[in-house]
C-alpha cells in the first residue's frame, strides 16, 4: 500500500512522530503485559505506560551538580531523533516507508545505535558511580551484539540482492520466509534485538540490583520520559525490522499486527525465561557464538547464491 | 545442562489465572482464625485490669466508671493495636475475642481510631463527664 | 555422655586461668578470668578447635551505694565470651571498672568478633585495645559521645527532649 | 576522571537500594567490575529493642521481641520463651511443644521459599522468583488460618501455645506440603540445571570450610560449605526432641550449594510437618507459669531459617527482666560477605548478599536539598514529618 500524504505529516503525524510514540508506548504496555502473564501475574491495565509517561512529563527535572548542562538536555532529545528518522525509512504498518533510497537499511541500523550512544553518553555526563558503571557496561554490550544483530540482517539482504528496506520487503513477501531459510539468522536477530533494547535477560546495563537504573540513574522527568519514549520507538522498529526480515515481510496492517504479535510472545517468553547474564558473559556469548554463527549464515548466504549461479 | 528449564511453566502460566489479584475491586475472605479487630463484652468483664497491663502496644484502656457495680468502658486503639491476642488470652471470663471481621483499617483522622466499648449509658455518661470542663477522666489505674 | 565429654574438655583447656567457675545448667559453663588472661584463653580454645565464638555480651552492674549515698561497690562492666561447641557453652566472663574499662582486642585471633567489639563498644563504652576497627556500626553517626545506651544510668537522650521542645515553642 | 582514578572508586550499594529490600550500607571498592575491598556498615535499623525490653514485662517482651524480624519472627519468641521457662522452672506441655516445632517449620518454609525468590531477583531471574513467591503463598494461607495473622503468628505465650491443630486444619496442611513438595522438586530441577542460572552461582562466592569455621559462619552459609552447625540436631530443643530433624550439608560452599542446602531443608521441614500431624498427641496446651520469674540467668539457642538465634536473659526477679541480648543468625555471617566478596565481580556481589539471606529492617532518614535560588536545606525525620503534615493540611 502506498500513502501519499504531505511530508509534514507524514514526518510528524503518521507514521512519523505521534503516531510512533504511542504506538511505542502501545508496545511496551503489550510487553510488560505479556512478560506478567508468563510470570502469572495481572499485569498493568494499558493506559499504564501512557500514564507514567505523562506524569513524568509533568514532574520536575532535576539537573545534578557537575553535568555539562546543555549535554544534559540534549541527550535524550537525540536520542528519540534517531529513533523517530529510523522509523520513516522503515515500510511502517504495512505502509510503505515515507522515505527511502538504496542503502538505506545501513542508516537505519546507525540512527538505531544512537540511542545507545546516547545513553553511553548520559551515562558517563553525570558523575554519580552507578551511571558510570551503567554507561560503561551499555557501551560494551553495544559492542558485543552489534556485530552479530547487524551480520543477521545483512544475510537477507545479500539474498534479496538490495540494501533497501522496501524492496526487501517486497522481496521476503514473495519468496519462502526466511525463517526457515536462514533460522540461525533469525536466531540471531532476535537475540541481538534483545541486547540491543537492553531487554533481560542482557539487561547488565540497567541491573537494577547493582547498578540502581544504570546510566540513566540521574535522569528524571522529561529527560527520563524522552528516553523511555525512544526505547519503546526503538523497540517498535526493531520488532518490524525481523518480521519484514525473516517472517515473510508485511503487506498490510492485518499482516503487521498478526506478525508482530507473533514475534512479540516470543521475545516475551524468552526475556522471562532466563536469569540475567553478568557482562563479561554477555559479551563473551555475543562473540563467540553469536558472531559465529552470523558470520556462518552469512557465508552459508553467499555461497548459496553463488552455488545457484552456477546452476543457473 | 539445559537450556529454558522455565519454559513449560510459562506456557502453563500463560493459560492460567493470574496468581495476583486486582485487589481493591476482588477481594479475598478473611479465614476464621483471623485476628482481626477486638471485640469487648462489657456484660462479663470483672475489671482485673490484665489485659491492660500486659498490652504490649497499650492499646487498652480501661476506664472505671462504677468499680463495685461492675461498669466499665473500654477504650480500645485499633491503631495501636498490634493484634496479638494476648489479651484474649489472658481474659479468664470470655469477654475479649478477636473478630476476623474489618482487618483493612485505613482513616485520614485519629478519631477512627478510638472505639469505645461499653454499656452505652455508661460511654455516654464518660464522654458528658469528659466534656465537662476542670472534672477529669476517671483514672484508668 | 558427649555433652559432659566437651564441658570437661574446656575446662582443662583453660584449666590455668579459671579464678571461679559455675555450672548452671547440664550444658552451661561460666568462667570468671581475669581481664589480662582473656586473649591466652581465647587463643588456646581457638587453638584447640573448641567451637566457634556466638557473640560478646555486654553487662552493665551499676554502682550500689548504701542509704548515705556512698559507694559501696563502684559501677562495673562485665564482658560474657560466649562459646559453643555443639550442645555445650562455655561462657568467659571479664569484669572491668567504669573508670578503666579496657579489655584486649580478640579481633587477631577471631577476625569475625569484630562485628560484636563494636557493638559492645558503642553501647556500653568499653575500651576494646588494639581492635581494627572503631567506627560507628549501630549507632547513627551524630551520636554524643560517651553516652551508652545499654547501661541501667541511660534513660533517654538530653538534647531529644530540649530539641522536641524547641519544635513545639515554634 | 584523572582525579577518580587516583582516588578509590567506591560503589555504595544501600542503605537504599533496590538490591536490599532492607537498609544497610555495604561499600565496595571496585577496579572496573571486580571488588577489591567491601565493607559493611548497620544499624540503620537500630530501634534499641534490648533497652526496651528492660522496661516491659516478660509478656510484653514476648511481642516486642517477636517483631525484631518481620519473616522470622515465631523463632524469636520460642527462644524468649524457652529461656523463660527454663528460668521459672516450667515445662511447656509436649502437645505445645509440638505446635511450636510445626510453627517454626513452616516458617522456614515460607523464610526459605522467599529468600529463593530474593536471590532469584537479585540475579535477574524474576520469573522464578514470581513463581516462588506465588507458591509461598501457599504457606503463608496456612499459617494464616493456622494462627490468624499472615507474618507476627503470636503461637507462643509464656507457658504453652495458643493456637491448636484439629483434623480440618491438618488434612489442609498435609494437602498443601504435597503440593510444595512437587514444586520444590522442580524449582531443585531449575537451580541445578538451567544454565543461565547456573552462570550466576556455580563457583561463585566459594567459601571454605576453615573460614567458615574461623568465621563462626551459621545456619545454611555454614551447612553449605560443610560444617555441622544446626542447633536442631546439635542440641536439640523443644519439640526437636520428640520429631528429630536430618541434617542437611553440602561441600562446595558456593552459591549453588547454599540453594541446594536451603531446598534440601524444605524436604525435610515437608516430611516433618507431616510427621507431627500424623503422630501429635492430644493434651494440653499451656500450664501456668508465674509474672514473676526468678533470679538467674539463661541461654536460649533455636535453629532459626538463616542459622543459630542467639538469646540471653538475665533476671532479677521482678516482673521485668535485667537484660535481654539478642544474637540473630545474619550478624554471624556478615564477616562471611566482606571476606569472600574480594575478586569477585561487582554483578556477583548482590547474589553474594543475598546468599546468605540477610536480615534487617528501617527508620532513618535525611534529605538535603540544594537549589540555586535557596540555601542549602538540611531536613531530617522530624522536620520531614512537620513539613508532610502542613503541606497536605
Amino acid at each position: 500500500m502506498n500513502l501519499s500524504l504531505h511530508p509534514l505529516i507524514l514526518l510528524l503525524i503518521f507514521p512519523g512522530g505521534l503516531f510512533l510514540m504511542n504506538i511505542g508506548l502501545l508496545y511496551e504496555w503489550a510487553d510488560r503485559k505479556l512478560v506478567a502473564r508468563f510470570q502469572s501475574r495481572v499485569g498493568p491495565r494499558w493506559f499504564q505506560p501512557f500514564a507514567d509517561t505523562i506524569k513524568l512529563l509533568a514532574k520536575e527535572e532535576i539537573i545534578p551538580n557537575g553535568v555539562h548542562k546543555i549535554m544534559f538536555l540534549a541527550l535524550p532529545i537525540i536520542a528519540l531523533t534517531g529513533a523517530l528518522t529510523a522509523a520513516q525509512y522503515i515500510p511502517m504498518f504495512g505502509f510503505e516507508a515515507s522515505f527511502s533510497f538504496e542503502g538505506d537499511l545501513i542508516v537505519v541500523l546507525y540512527m538505531l545505535s544512537m540511542m545507545t550512544l546516547s545513553i553511553g553518553l548520559a551515562g558517563a555526563n553525570t558523575l554519580s558511580r552507578f551511571t558510570i558503571i551503567g554507561a560503561t557496561r551499555a557501551l560494551t554490550q553495544m559492542f558485543s551484539y552489534e556485530a552479530p544483530f547487524l551480520l543477521a540482517l545483512l544475510s537477507p539482504a545479500i539474498a534479496a540482492g538490495t540494501w533497501n528496506i522496501g524492496k526487501i520487503n517486497t522481496f521476503t513477501g514473495e519468496n519462502i520466509w526466511l525463517i526457515l531459510a536462514q533460522p540461525i539468522g533469525f536466531i540471531v536477530a532476535v537475540v541481538g534485538l534483545m541486547g540491543k533494547l537492553e531487554l533481560p535477560p542482557f539487561d547488565a546495563p540497567e541491573a537494577e540490583t547493582e547498578i540502581v537504573a544504570g546510566a540513566l540513574t540521574e535522569y528524571s522527568g522529561r529527560g527520563l520520559a524522552l528516553f523511555h519514549i525512544g526505547k519503546n520507538v526503538e523497540l517498535v522498529i526493531g520488532l518490524t525490522l525481523v518480521v519484514i526480515f525473516y517472517l515473510g515481510g508485511i503487506a498490510n496492517p492485518i499482516e503487521f499486527i498478526l506478525k508482530s504479535a507473533g514475534l512479540f510472545l516470543v521475545v516475551t517468553a524468552l526475556q522471562s525465561m532466563f536469569a540475567r547474564l553478568r557482562i563479561d558473559q554477555t559479551v563473551g556469548l555475543w562473540w563467540r557464538l553469536g558472531a559465529l554463527m552470523g558470520l556462518l549464515q552469512l557465508l552459508a548466504i553467499i555461497f548459496g547464491r553463488y552455488l545457484g549461479e552456477i546452476l543457473r | 545442562m539445559a537450556i529454558g528449564v522455565l519454559f513449560g511453566d510459562l506456557v502453563k502460566a500463560l493459560f492460567t489465572k493470574p496468581a495476583t489479584q486486582n485487589y481493591p475491586f476482588t477481594k479475598t475472605i478473611a479465614p476464621e482464625r483471623l485476628r482481626g479487630k477486638l471485640v469487648y463484652d462489657p456484660e462479663k468483664c470483672v475489671g482485673c485490669m490484665l489485659c491492660m497491663k500486659d498490652c504490649p502496644s497499650n492499646a487498652i484502656e480501661l476506664l472505671t466508671v462504677d468499680k463495685i457495680n461492675k461498669k466499665f468502658v473500654m477504650r480500645y486503639h485499633p491503631d495501636r493495636c498490634v493484634f496479638c491476642a494476648q489479651c484474649v488470652q489472658l481474659c479468664r471470663f470470655n469477654c475479649l475475642n478477636m473478630s476476623n471481621s474489618l482487618w483493612e483499617m485505613a482513616s485520614t483522622t485519629k478519631e477512627a481510631f478510638e472505639v469505645y466499648y461499653g454499656r452505652e449509658e455508661d460511654i455516654a455518661f464518660l464522654l458528658e463527664r469528659a466534656a465537662q470542663p476542670g472534672i477529669n477522666e476517671p483514672p484508668c489505674e | 555422655m558427649e555433652t559432659i565429654k566437651f564441658l570437661e574438655s574446656g575446662k582443662v583447656i583453660l584449666e590455668k586461668w579459671i579464678e571461679r567457675s559455675r555450672t548452671t545448667d547440664e550444658n552451661r559453663l561460666d568462667i570468671w578470668i581475669s581481664t589480662e588472661n582473656l586473649k591466652p584463653a581465647v587463643q588456646s580454645l581457638v587453638e584447640n578447635h573448641w567451637g566457634y565464638l556466638i557473640t560478646i555480651t555486654g553487662l552493665d552492674i551499676p554502682a550500689v551505694y548504701d542509704q548515705d549515698n556512698i559507694e559501696i561497690q563502684p559501677g562495673q562492666l562485665e564482658a560474657l565470651y560466649h562459646f559453643a561447641n555443639d550442645a555445650d557453652i562455655i561462657t568467659i566472663r571479664v569484669k572491668v571498672p567504669y573508670s578503666k574499662p579496657q579489655i584486649d582486642s580478640i579481633c587477631d585471633i577471631i577476625p569475625s568478633a569484630t562485628i560484636y567489639e563494636r557493638e559492645v563498644i558503642e553501647l556500653f563504652g568499653f575500651d576494646l585495645l588494639n581492635t581494627p576497627n572503631t567506627e560507628k556500626l549501630i549507632l547513627p553517626d551524630s551520636w554524643p559521645e560517651g553516652v551508652y545506651p545499654l547501661r541501667k544510668s541511660f534513660t533517654h537522650l538530653q538534647d531529644l527532649e530540649t530539641s522536641k521542645k524547641e519544635q513545639s515553642n515554634d | 576522571m584523572t582525579e577518580a582514578k587516583k582516588e578509590k572508586f567506591i560503589v555504595p550499594i544501600g542503605p537504599q537500594h533496590p538490591a536490599l529490600k532492607e537498609p544497610g550500607n555495604f561499600e565496595f571498592t571496585v577496579d572496573g567490575e571486580i571488588v577489591t575491598d567491601a565493607a559493611v556498615r548497620l544499624g540503620f535499623v537500630h530501634r534499641g529493642i534490648e533497652k526496651a525490653c528492660e522496661n516491659r514485662n516478660y509478656t510484653q517482651d514476648l511481642y516486642l521481641l517477636e517483631r525484631v524480624c518481620g519473616i522470622c519472627s515465631h523463632v524469636h519468641a520460642t527462644a524468649f520463651v524457652l529461656g523463660v521457662e527454663k528460668l521459672a522452672g516450667v515445662q511447656a506441655p509436649p502437645r505445645a511443644e509440638a505446635i511450636r516445632v510445626l510453627a517454626a517449620e513452616l516458617e522456614r518454609i515460607h523464610s526459605h521459599l522467599l529468600w529463593f525468590g530474593v536471590a532469584a531477583h537479585e540475579a535477574g531471574f524474576d520469573t522464578l522468583f514470581m513463581y516462588t513467591w506465588r507458591d509461598r503463598e501457599v504457606v503463608m494461607d496456612i499459617l494464616e488460618t493456622l494462627s490468624g495473622s499472615r507474618v507476627h503468628y503470636s503461637v507462643n505465650i509464656l507457658g504453652g501455645v495458643k493456637i491448636d491443630v484439629d483434623q480440618k486444619l491438618s488434612d489442609l496442611i498435609k494437602k498443601d506440603m504435597d503440593f510444595l513438595e512437587e514444586r520444590t522438586e522442580y524449582y531443585m530441577k531449575v537451580v541445578t540445571t538451567d544454565d543461565t542460572f547456573l552462570g550466576r552461582t556455580r563457583g561463585i562466592g566459594t567459601l571454605s570450610k576453615d573460614r567458615a569455621k574461623l568465621l563462626g559462619a551459621v545456619g545454611p552459609t555454614a551447612r553449605a560449605s560443610g560444617v555441622k552447625r544446626d542447633i536442631r540436631v546439635n542440641a536439640p530443643y523443644s519439640g526437636y526432641k520428640e520429631f528429630p530433624v536430618k541434617m542437611v550439608i553440602d561441600q562446595t560452599g558456593d552459591l549453588e550449594a547454599r540453594f541446594v542446602v536451603r531446598l534440601k531443608e524444605l524436604y525435610e521441614s515437608y516430611r516433618l510437618i507431616r510427621e507431627i500431624l500424623e503422630k501429635i498427641q492430644p493434651g494440653e496446651i499451656t500450664t501456668r507459669i508465674k509474672r514473676k520469674i526468678p533470679e538467674g540467668e539463661v541461654i536460649s539457642r533455636v535453629e532459626a531459617p538463616r542459622g543459630e538465634l542467639f538469646y540471653y536473659i538475665k533476671s532479677n526477679g521482678t516482673e521485668m527482666p535485667d537484660r535481654v541480648k539478642v544474637r540473630t543468625p545474619s550478624l554471624c555471617n556478615w564477616g562471611t560477605i566482606t571476606d569472600v566478596a574480594v575478586g569477585h565481580k561487582l554483578a556477583d556481589m548482590p547474589m553474594l548478599l543475598a546468599g546468605i539471606d540477610p536480615c534487617f529492617s528501617c527508620n532513618d532518614r535525611m534529605v538535603e536539598i540544594r537549589s540555586d535560588s535557596q540555601p542549602s536545606q538540611m531536613m531530617n525525620w522530624d522536620g520531614l514529618r512537620k513539613y508532610g503534615i502542613e503541606y497536605y493540611r
